[in-house]
């Protein structure tokens, strides 16, 4: 009898996470969902976070404000989220879940270029509006649907380089480093071409793995080719901070750069503030200012860690989209919203004017094209020393 | 060049050698392959930084108190969860990799995800030659020759020593020597963590910290000890020696992912070749 | 309870409960369940294949790259060589059993452990090469747009009509399995896993059964393979390193490890266990943690060898 | 040390190593088991030991039952097995294989006084005590495993196979080495393939047959028994015709 009671119990359980797994919620009846997917959990998920949080923010905002109002009827934004883990795999489960049990036509999201690849014939089949951020060129290619809210260093880094070549006229050659991927790859081409456009020698191009901690060879072979500058591109910023702190102890005395974004915080933790000195670098915000602090704060609200910029462009996608929902007057024909959504620009942002482009790179106007902050770190702060609008 | 290269391979090497010897102990006596080795690196890492930024202790003291805080819970761990693993290599592996999520799960609760660092004790360079060499990075190297030493005078002079290397031999007769040898499991598993806590700890203002650091150790000491012949304690110190040396060689020369794959191409041949590794004996 | 209706009720367990299995997502009838029924059905052949060499005491990391060989082989086969699905499925299988055929003689001479290392080395390897090699499997970048499988000319875009291929796939491996542990195969089977004075009773000369083993079980991670690039048509190298074998072997210890439905009932379990976690984002890494060491204590033989203890039959 | 066996039985799986075993081995006598290939006289060693658990039956020393007792604890009591094939540590060396004989003791002293008996016992581990076991000969290896087992202070001596596979001068030093532990007042438990010698050494001797003990008596008269000359010592001289007391259930 007892083995039978012990038998029953553990199919219980067994039965309570089956079935737990394989409901859905049940639908509200005012209420707009937003569906976000990310890596919220493990290596990267700052990103992932200030997908959630942008989008969190913004919907509390507009709650706040008694909802949104979709043809007349007041609605209340939900956001729902599902950590992809940078996994393909798991991206296609948070979407199917997202388009099938969640009902969702709009969603934010994701981050690594594997997911965002294996999420887009759904989305794309489903007319589900993608929000997303991915540097992979690929993102835009075929789509109808998707939309990249943040720039890539495509839509930027010319006028950095500009910038670099009239005001530090010593630097003449710059050596790349990039991690070894589909976002690494697609942007140290990018720069290669644009500093090669300007005129730049360009001394080396390297590529390391993203797990990696220990740059000291590969910065020996950097260094042995005499760059005046080197580029770090779209590496991570606490990794970058490893980087420049490990060339500066080889003895590199020259200029970083890092048009790829960057991360005061994490680089100068990782760099130390003496050997970040002096770095340059695009900013996505300007730190000191007010919207900075104010976003950092909501932010706050929401998850414990340090914020990344990245909420910024969430935050104001996010936002996109509310307005566009709301003046296309319904949440379940996606192509009217996303006439609407195509049609606001420019909008106002938190980080000024923004606008649709990327027709003459990608073929469709569905790259945000944001105004961009150069800046500089300077005693482990970074401030902003050049704002250049969007172009 | 060459004299930066042989310097970045013999820096290397021996933080090499402290990874991989506690792995190799927790092998060699419970025939566990703990995959959650790294985490205690991790663990290590992050005890110097809620010591140093938390507590405001010096990194000299922090330092050993974060070995014996990794040490500490790896000998609970043994107690509570791997005991029961003596000797069944599958069901101690999969224990190890439940462990492993675990505590990176633990350590992103409590310390977030973000990126942290620690102050630096020693900074500036040593210059010899054409070469640089960092003196933090120097320190690290040095203290890790130190613990491995010790490790060595431990295992080779001392009764508890005798008794270790004894049992990884075989373990039915030190029994019938009176010795048992699950006496000696929390003693080998806590000393194996400890070492791993003092690599996370002296590596620790070196490189950043997150709750996922550990993945990149395991993967070292695992290579380290695949090569080495699980285990073989000298056999683990030949291989740190050579996988620090091929590393630094071919990244310099060929690039970061040629070694990667040099690296594992190179373990699959010695195996191929002696599967019991260097210094394995069948 | 007669001895008879115990053994009957044996015997009819086992084929009950994979019916129960199979049949759940068509009786939850969303297309959402279809695609956990999809996902749960291809870690459960990865599971399975795992499980072919754990029969006989062998654990294989290399299994997920032998999966990645298959994906990456049906991938290619059909979207640039334009072969039919009906086609790529079985040659996905292939190819990794070629190659685990050709490399168990040497590899299989190891044993325990060094045979773990050996095999986690082979299968870092192969995705490495994965990412090394990009003009043909497009480095870290993966393969895009790999058409839809299709059968008799029917491509099955639909989820229900892709859970199908997926079932009919997993029960005709089960099926094998099955054939492979029964009769002379099975004594045989359960010689090659340590009982090697039954094997020369038998006459047996164990290399060469070792080695088909090994390269059956490479097939039926092929086979997965095959099944994962077609369902999402987008294939990259990280799908097939560590964790996926390291999680197909949970499942497969979860479930139980001698039990010809322990790989299934194991994926049961935990590919919807993430969705369990989804409201706690935050703690999820460690509740998942904690929930697989809490069924590894008390659940040590599996829960199907639990179930099985009770009913009072030995496994 | 007395020694008690009461209806000893074993089984591996499905083999039936020992059944219904009885015999007694007195304090401070040497006791020698001999029998062929398998027929259960390691496995004997292995149950007083503590090495396999018996089915049924009691081992008693000192009238102590020792079922409770691990192996260790048996150790502990002075039950000490020298087992077959020297189980040496192979990758310590001479000195530290002899050392971890010691382990359960304390006072460094008594133990350096005791391997220093052991080198002057046999003066060819002295000359080897940095060496490897691996690399030691047969002979060597059984002096070290002797050596071990005797640093671990037995009172009653289990020893299993001494004399397999060594050269006849060889087969002389341990018979040597035997009778002077035995003199020491050690009580010894022999096990032999080499029937011969261990009667010569021991006072009682009993034969064990596929795992029951079939016959049993004064070691000298078993030498001259035409059963165990016929089945054990290949026939050899002749013989006494005293017949020994027939075996009987203690």
């Amino acid at each position: 009898m007892l083995k039978v009671l012990r038998l029953a119990r553990r199919l219980a359980v067994g039965g309570v996470i089956v079935a737990g797994a394989l409901s859905g919620p049940a639908l509200a009846a005012e209420t707009l969902k937003i569906g976000v997917v990310g890596g919220l959990t493990g290596p990267g998920a700052a990103w992932g976070l200030a997908i959630d949080a942008g989008a969190k923010i913004a919907a509390a905002e507009i709650n706040a404000k008694g909802g949104l109002s979709i043809g007349g009827k007041p609605h209340t934004v939900e956001v729902v989220s599902y950590d992809d883990q940078y996994k393909a795999a798991s991206a296609v489960t948070a979407v199917n879940r997202l388009i099938d049990q969640d009902e969702v036509k709009f969603i934010l999201g994701p981050i690594g270029s594997a997911s965002l690849l294996a999420i887009k014939p759904i989305t794309e089949r489903n007319k589900v509006i993608l929000l997303s951020n991915t540097y992979t060129a690929k993102a835009l290619e075929n789509t109808g649907y998707v939309f990249r809210v943040l720039p890539t260093t495509q839509e930027y880094n010319a006028s950095f380089i500009d910038w670099l070549k009239t005001n530090r006229p010593a630097i003449r050659s710059v050596a790349l480093l990039s991690p070894n991927d589909e976002t690494g790859w697609n942007s140290q081409k990018v720069q290669t071409e644009a500093y090669g456009k300007a005129g730049f020698t360009i001394a080396a191009a390297e590529l390391f793995e993203r797990q990696q901690t220990d740059f000291r060879a590969v910065l020996t072979r950097i260094l042995a080719s005499k760059p005046d500058a080197i580029e770090l591109d779209t590496t991570p910023p606490p990794t970058a901070g490893l980087v420049v702190r490990q060339a500066r102890e080889l003895g590199f005395s020259g200029q970083f750069t890092k048009f790829g974004g960057v991360n005061v915080a994490e680089i100068v933790k990782g760099a130390g503030a003496e050997n970040a000195e002096g770095m340059l670098g695009y900013f996505a915000a300007d730190p000191d200012s007010k919207e900075w602090a104010w976003l950092q704060t909501e932010y706050a609200k929401h998850h414990p860690n340090e914020m990344s910029d990245f909420t910024f462009f969430f935050y104001d996608a996010a936002k996109l989209l509310l307005a566009a929902i709301g003046r296309a007057g319904t949440a379940t024909d996606t192509d009217a919203v996303r006439a609407q959504i195509e049609q606001g620009a420019p909008f106002d942002t938190l980080l000024g004017k923004a606008f649709w482009g990327g027709k003459a790179a990608y073929g469709i106007d569905h790259q945000l094209v944001t105004p961009s902050f150069l800046g500089e770190i300077q005693k482990g702060k970074g401030k902003v020393i050049a704002r250049l609008a969007a172009q | 060049m060459l004299t930066q290269v042989l310097l970045i391979a013999a820096m290397s090497s021996a933080l090499y050698m402290l990874l991989a010897l506690g792995f190799t102990l927790i092998f060699g006596i419970l025939r566990i392959v703990n995959f959650a080795h790294g985490e205690f690196v991790m663990i290590g890492a992050y005890a110097v930084f809620a010591l140093t930024s938390g507590l405001g202790l010096g990194y000299a003291a922090a330092l050993p108190l974060a070995a014996l805080l990794a040490g500490g819970l790896g000998l609970l761990a043994e107690r509570a969860l791997f005991r029961r693993y003596a000797g069944d290599e599958l069901g101690g592996m999969i224990m190890s990799l439940a462990l492993a999520i675990t505590l990176q799960g633990a350590a992103a609760v409590l310390f977030t995800i973000d990126q942290q660092s620690v102050e630096r004790p020693v900074t500036g360079v040593l210059r010899i030659g054409d070469a640089v060499l960092p003196k933090d990075q120097l320190f690290v190297a040095g203290f890790a020759l130190a613990a491995v030493a010790a490790f060595h005078l431990l295992v080779q002079r001392t009764r508890f020593g005798l008794a270790l290397r004894a049992v990884a031999q075989d373990p039915e007769t030190l029994r019938l020597q009176g010795v048992s040898p699950r006496r000696l499991y929390p003693a080998a598993f806590g000393i194996g963590c400890l070492l791993a806590g003092l690599a996370g700890a002296l590596t620790a203002p070196l490189y950043t910290i997150h709750p996922y650091m550990g993945e990149t150790a395991i993967l070292k000491a695992f290579i380290v000890v695949v090569l080495g012949g699980l285990g073989s304690v000298p056999g683990a110190i030949a291989a740190s020696v050579l996988l620090g040396v091929t590393e630094a060689a071919v990244s310099t020369w060929l690039g970061v992912t040629a070694a990667t794959l040099t690296s594992f191409v190179a373990v699959m041949a010695i195996l191929l070749v002696k599967p019991t590794g260097l210094g394995g004996r069948a | 309870m007669s001895a008879r209706i115990r053994s009957f009720a044996a015997a009819a367990a086992g084929p009950a409960l994979l019916a129960a299995l199979v049949l759940l997502p068509p009786l939850l009838g969303r297309p959402f369940h279809y695609h956990l029924g999809i996902l749960v059905g291809i870690n459960a052949l990865l599971a399975l294949s795992m499980q072919v060499m754990l029969r006989i005491n062998q654990l294989s990391l290399a299994q997920a790259g032998f999966m990645g060989l298959g994906a990456y082989a049906s991938a290619l086969l059909t979207r640039d060589i334009g072969l039919p699905f009906a086609a790529a499925l079985p040659l996905a299988g292939l190819l990794p059993a070629l190659l685990a055929g050709a490399l168990g003689p040497v590899l299989l001479r190891v044993r325990g452990v060094h045979f773990v290392l050996l095999t986690f080395a082979l299968g870092e390897v192969i995705v490495l090469v994965f990412v090394e090699w990009v003009s043909l499997f497009g480095g870290n970048n993966g393969l895009l747009d790999i058409p839809p499988a299709s059968l008799f000319g029917t491509a099955l875009r639909a989820k229900p009509a892709f859970y199908a291929l997926t079932a009919a796939t997993l029960l005709a491996a089960l099926a094998l399995c099955r054939w492979m542990t029964r009769g002379e195969r099975g004594m045989i089977v359960a010689g090659l896993a340590g009982n090697e004075p039954l094997l020369q009773s038998l006459g047996v000369d164990a290399l060469p059964h070792r080695c088909a083993l090994f390269a059956f079980s490479a097939f039926l991670a092929g086979l997965a393979g095959s099944l994962y690039a077609h369902y999402f048509g987008y294939i990259s190298p990280e799908a097939f390193g560590f964790w996926t074998a390291v999680n197909a072997l949970i499942m497969g210890v979860l479930g139980g490890v001698t039990l010809l439905l322990g790989p299934l009932t194991g994926a049961v379990l935990l590919v919807p266990l993430p969705e369990l976690f989804r409201d706690a984002i935050a703690y999820q890494r460690l509740f998942y943690g904690l929930a697989l060491m809490a069924l590894l204590l008390f659940l040590p033989r599996g829960l199907l060898g639990v179930l099985r203890a009770s009913k009072g039959s030995t496994p | 040390m007395r020694l008690e066996i009461e209806g000893l039985s074993v089984r591996y799986g499905a083999v039936q190593a020992l059944e219904d075993v009885s015999l007694v081995v007195p304090s401070g006598t040497t006791t020698a088991i001999i029998g062929a290939n398998g027929a259960g006289k390691s496995t004997f060693l292995k149950a007083v030991a503590g090495l396999v658990p018996p089915q049924g039956g009691r081992i008693l020393v000192e009238g102590r039952d020792l079922a409770a007792l691990t192996v260790e604890a048996r150790h502990a009591l002075g039950v000490v097995l020298c087992p077959e094939g020297r189980r040496l540590f192979p990758d310590l060396t001479v000195h530290e294989n002899l050392l971890a004989g010691a382990l359960r003791r304390k006072g460094r002293a008594a133990v350096a006084a005791d391997i220093a008996a052991v080198y002057d016992r046999f003066p060819r581990l002295d000359e080897r005590r940095g060496s490897l076991a691996r690399n030691l000969s047969g002979g060597e290896q059984q002096m070290a495993a002797i050596g071990r087992a005797l640093v671990g202070r037995p009172r009653l001596l289990l020893l299993d196979e001494p004399s397999l596979g060594l050269a006849p001068g060889m087969v002389r030093v341990m018979a040597d080495a035997i009778r002077a532990i035995a003199a020491a007042g050690v009580t010894l438990l022999l096990v032999e393939q080499n029937a011969r010698l261990a009667l010569t050494l021991a006072a009682t001797g009993h034969v064990l047959e596929a795992g029951r003990r079939v016959l049993s008596g004064d070691a000298a008269a078993l030498i001259d028994d035409p059963r165990v000359r016929d089945a054990y010592l290949g026939g050899a001289e002749t013989a006494s015709p005293a017949s020994p007391e027939p075996a009987r259930s203690w």
